[in-house]
């Protein structure tokens, strides 16, 4: 079983790293560009838990490490 | 008086530190292991810079789940006193110890030099030596100092006086230009709400002599030793 | 398996003569594993094969001398029984393909290459060469290659001190990036590579061996054409937080005695490191394959054999230590596994899934290794430029400030402040200086380091540059108040194929060893890099070099800032005035033209022995060598350190141009109280040495009788804000 | 119009970041997770840009800027 974490920065929390992509892209020309937000993604290969058993499990790795819920919010994905 | 200065895999200031604390101190603060489950008898606890763990994932997150700072914790809420610096402050907000996250400096960039700090909240045990609205020099080394927090939280910090420093100017001024990272204005370095720990980005323990280029590292240093003594 | 045909051993690098010789020290047709052994090791990354003649010939000796050049790097004695390791190494064509990684993993691997002999790195130097500052590609490559740089370094927490940089169009397809590490030992505790002890176990300690890098070694060993981005998956990632604990590990375990051996894997990973170990110590090895930790899945020996994955090392253990060894590694995290032994059979032998993969005779292959007497041709010495022959400035206010915000002097900051400088705590003099220098550790010594070079000058007269290469760092190190010890070079060149690019590889040689003799300044470890070249043009001629030299008290130390108002002046040495290759020349009136500056070591010597001496006697307030910009910028480096301008009345029979900016060798400018200065101009008459009185220090302007007057201020802001100007992206 | 671009590093490109969470995770007592790869992504709001010549626009600021195309994949995804 394998699992995607989407971790992005909440609202209202700044993004140096999205703000300094979106000035080198107007720096590039990429004029049009209004807003860059960057985020993370972590790709878990869970090995065999059961389906049923995946996602509680995911979400403890995402409050206790994989984000930052001062400044974070995350998704979970499972696949396969 | 004793002393604790914690290593985690990745940590490259602890020796720095415990050059600092000697030389205020008089004699050698332990050095324990990030696997360690038990903390010695301590006065103070030092959060060390570094990369713990390489500052991946997050700057501190990893180190924030050792085994050693559930111990630091603890040790925290009966108000053992704990300086963390740079990586130490980014492992301390991970805990949750300290409020806000330190974000990537506003200009993506690695930031070595002295800065200007003016004391915007005068925390005796801390820097009894200095007074509020004076400023002191420490060099900063980081990459992700940009110390964010919600308004609620930074209305708080700045109505309570637990803001320690600020990025200022010689003279003290805080402003746009002084602001090397972009933090929320200009914190540098805050303490939480019970004063028993100090959270900064610049490095005290790396001016604590003329040959190194300033002393007022060693006069933070000295305070802090004798204030706890 | 794969068939060997011409094709599978021309697209290995092996030359037809070459793989006769294969064909005789195997007595039959290798298999691929074998080929692609030799493919590296006889590249000429790995086999020197090019330059091994003329580096011979560099004098590597002194007392001081604890091992030269041959091992991971070299040593010297620095008293009380501890000793300074240092090597500096080139990742030239990496950085160009990826900047960031290209340049964090030769940090990487400089830092391993000192670590591997027992040292505990304190201090990295970065020697950089770009492009054209407006070339479309120099501002990615420098944003790229400094955050790389500190990248490593700063996460290693070893502090990146000082370096050089320039610019200029010979680079704008192939950039230098060279890495320089200094560490410190006990001089009882030193680690070399020779393997021995049959029967001793071969253990494989740091990160598991994926696909990275396959061929990094050839690559660095062949010329860019303009499909090499094709090339891109030999590029690895640098991890800096396992060499961190493989550092700490590697320095615990050192400190028992369980090590027989030690290499790090660098260039052609497993082949080199257990081939030059094998080699060095005259014995067989035998490997299990299989049991290489990988990262990856289905791996094939060629591949494990060729892996450049980073943060790996080598060792042989003595007879039953594995398990201490082993402890101390899994304390770190890092991957711990005995691959092999020590065998008597003088052979490679290689297996995996129980078959042999590769049977190789170790010292034939390394010692018939091509050697080549390549063609050249010297480089003739241009004509001098006589000062009467350079028109005089218009305006000297003007000349003084396009010079200092020029790309050759303009300030650095801009790179070092992205270095974490500090970190260690024993940092005394930081970057900007003529020479960075840290405190060794809980003693009153301090090493002074320092890496220069000046490409314009070897490229007019290699031999003339290289002497001056070597002059200029000795020069730089005495300006500190340290005694220059030794060096390491990093040799950054063309094509060696083309007769007149290994002949400014021959002359930069010959004028390094004549300034190592002179100055008893010998070379105890180096690199070299060819094929520095896109579609025939080369770079110009590059010897790095970088020095280091010591500190008794590191009290004794100078700094080039001006102290305090009211301070003399003066100069030591003297100037002929000639322009050729001068930054005035190149700046003002658009010339890259002449002789370079004459280099007389003798005078060298004598001229920096009394200022190092007026230094230790406490006789001199600031002290900084002349180089490029001539005096006049050295002035103004000294007034924007101390933030204390100068009055300066200079008597010469130069024109104005001439004694301001040429760029005359041997010369220092220096400060002290009036009263030492009377002194001091009396014992220079008595050692022969030109000192000259030309000025006094104070307030906050340069003035210069009727032609100069200029704040101290305006110079700063042309100086600061040419790196930081080229690099802000537009839009911002 | 937005776009959300993902990167990750190439297959057999070390991964130090998903090592080290690897590592952490095992230390935090989720011994089943085998492999955890980290990426990065970066959404962008390109104005108002017609779906036509979005793709191109993008995929050319992916070269250029965003990706690092020497160790990183990337694929891009437009949204509303
Ligand atoms: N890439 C770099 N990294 C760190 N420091 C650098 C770099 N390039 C130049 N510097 C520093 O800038 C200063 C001036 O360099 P340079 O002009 O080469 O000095 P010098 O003329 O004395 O050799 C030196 O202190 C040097 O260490
Ligand atoms: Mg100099």
């Amino acid at each position: 079983m394998k699992a995607r974490v989407t971790i992005s920065l909440k609202n209202g929390v700044l993004d140096p790293q999205g703000k300094a992509i979106e000035h080198a892209l107007h720096g590039l020309g990429f004029e049009g560009v209004n807003e860059v937000r960057q985020g993370k993604i972590i790709e878990l290969d869970l090995g065999d838990i059961s389906t049923d058993a995946a996602p509680a499990e995911v979400e403890k790795m995402c409050t206790q490490l994989l984000a930052n819920t001062v400044i974070e919010n995350y998704t979970v994905e499972l696949l396969d | 008086m004793k002393a604790a200065v914690i290593v985690f895999p990745g940590s490259n200031c602890d020796r720095d530190m415990k050059v600092a604390i000697e030389q205020s101190m008089g004699h050698s603060p332990a050095m324990v292991w990030h696997a360690d489950t038990d903390l010695p008898e301590t006065d103070l606890i030092a959060i060390p810079g570094g990369f713990s763990y390489g500052d991946y994932l997050r700057c501190g997150a990893i180190a924030g789940n050792s085994p050693i700072m559930r111990e630091v914790v603890k040790k925290a809420k009966v108000g053992t006193p704990i300086l963390a610096v740079c990586n130490g402050f980014q492992v301390a907000t991970e805990t949750g110890m300290l409020p806000g996250a330190l974000l990537r400096n506003a200009n993506q960039k690695f930031i070595c030099k002295d800065v200007d700090l003016k004391v915007a909240a005068n925390n005796e045990r801390f820097v009894g030596a200095f007074e509020t609205g004076q400023t002191v020099r420490f060099p900063v080394a980081h990459h992700d100092g940009n110390f964010f927090t919600d308004d609620e939280t930074l209305a708080r910090l700045e109505g309570e006086g637990l803001i320690a420093f600020k990025y200022s100017d010689e003279d003290g001024n805080v402003t746009d230009t002084t602001n090397i990272n972009g933090s929320r204005n200009n914190i540098a370095g805050i303490y939480n709400e019970a004063g028993n720990i100090l959270g900064l980005m610049p490095h005290p323990e790396r001016l604590i002599s003329d040959q190194l280029g300033g002393t007022d590292g060693k006069t933070f240093f000295d305070n802090l030793i004798n204030s706890l003594s | 398996m794969t068939e060997i045909t011409k094709e599978i051993v021309s697209e290995h690098g092996l030359s037809e003569s070459e793989y006769e010789e294969v064909l005789k020290i195997l007595g039959r047709v290798p298999n691929i594993n074998e080929l692609g052994i030799f493919s590296v090791m006889w590249s000429e990354h790995c086999s020197y094969k090019s330059s091994k003649k003329w580096l011979k010939t560099l004098p590597t000796e002194a007392p001081w001398v604890i091992c030269g050049p041959g091992e991971n790097a070299g040593v010297v004695d620095i008293g009380d029984g501890q000793a300074a390791i240092f090597k500096m190494e080139s990742h030239n064509h990496p950085s160009y393909i990826e900047p960031y990684q290209g340049a964090a993993t030769g940090v990487g691997g400089i830092m391993r290459d000192v670590f591997t002999m027992g040292a505990r790195p304190i201090a990295n130097m970065n020697a950089l060469r770009f492009g054209r500052p407006d070339h479309p590609k120099t501002r990615h490559l420098v944003s790229g290659v400094v955050s790389g740089v500190g990248g490593y370094g700063n996460c290693m927490g070893i502090p990146t001190v000082g370096g050089e940089t320039n610019f200029h169009a010979s680079y704008d397809g192939n950039i230098l990036v060279n890495a320089m590490t200094v560490g410190l030992a006990d001089t009882d505790n030193i680690f070399y590579s020779a393997a021995a002890g049959i029967g001793n176990p071969v253990v494989y300690v740091g990160s598991k061996t994926g696909r990275d890098g396959i061929h990094g070694a050839t690559m660095a060993s062949a010329e860019f054409d303009d499909d090499s981005e094709e090339k891109r998956p030999t590029v690895q990632v640098g991890d800096p937080f396992t060499e961190k604990l493989l550092l700490e590990a590697c320095l615990e375990l050192m400190a028992t005695d369980a090590i027989v051996a030690i290499q790090d894997m660098g260039a052609a990973g497993l082949t080199s490191s257990s081939f030059e170990m094998a080699d060095k110590g005259g014995v067989g090895i035998q490997l299990d394959l299989d049991n290489v930790p990988m990262r990856e899945e289905a791996m094939t020996p060629y591949e494990i054999m060729l892996s450049e994955s980073q943060e790996r090392m080598l060792m042989i253990l003595k007879p039953g230590r594995e398990g201490e060894a082993k402890t101390i590694f899994e304390k770190w995290e890092l991957d711990f596994a005995v691959i092999g032994k020590v065998t008597d059979t003088g052979r490679m032998v290689l297996t995996m899934g129980g078959e042999i993969v590769a049977d190789l005779p170790v010292a034939p292959l390394a010692d018939s290794a091509p050697e080549y007497d390549r063609p050249w041709v010297k480089t003739e010495c241009p004509d001098p430029i006589k000062a009467s022959d350079v028109s005089a400035p218009a305006d000297l206010k003007k000349t003084l400030l396009k010079i200092m915000g020029s790309s050759d002097i303009a300030s650095r900051k801009w790179i070092w402040e992205q270095y974490d400088h500090m970190v260690m705590g024993d940092t005394i003099q930081r970057p900007g200086g003529d020479a960075a220098v840290v405190r060794i550790h809980g003693t009153d010594k301090a090493l002074a380091i320092t890496t220069d070079c000046t490409p314009r000058y070897c490229y007019a007269h290699p031999e003339t540059g290289g002497a001056q290469a070597v002059a200029e760092t000795w020069r730089n190190l005495t300006a500190t108040g340290a005694l220059p010890l030794a060096i390491t070079d990093c040799m950054n060149f063309g094509n060696p194929e083309r007769p007149e690019i290994m002949g400014q590889f021959v002359g930069c040689i010959e004028g390094m060893r004549d300034a190592c003799i002179a100055l008893d300044y010998p070379v105890v470890s180096g690199n070299v890099s060819l094929y520095n070249e896109t579609n025939g043009t080369g770079i110009f001629p590059t010897p790095a070099i970088g020095g280091i030299g010591l500190l008794k008290q590191s009290d004794h130390m100078a700094t080039l800032a001006f102290k305090n108002s009211g301070e003399v002046i003066l100069v030591v040495g003297e100037a002929s005035g000639d322009m050729g290759q001068s930054i005035y020349l190149k700046e003002i009136e658009g010339r890259e033209e002449g002789a370079p500056p004459s280099v007389d070591l003798a005078i060298e010597r004598k001229n920096g022995d009394f200022v190092r001496d007026a230094i230790h006697a406490g006789e001199l307030t600031a002290c900084h060598d002349i180089s490029d910009g001539g005096l006049l910028v050295a002035i103004s480096e000294m007034a924007l350190a101390g933030n204390c301008g100068a009055d300066l009345d200079l008597v010469s029979d130069l024109p104005l141009h001439a004694a301001c900016f040429s760029e005359d060798q041997a010369r220092y400018i220096v400060t002290a109280t009036s009263e030492t200065a009377e002194k001091l101009l009396e014992k220079a008459k008595l050692a022969n040495v030109p000192l000259q009185l030309i000025g006094t220090t104070g307030h906050n302007e340069l003035n210069f009788g009727t032609e100069l007057s200029i704040s101290i201020e305006d110079i700063r802001e042309v100086y600061s804000n040419w790196l930081p100007d080229l690099m802000t992206v537009p839009g911002n």
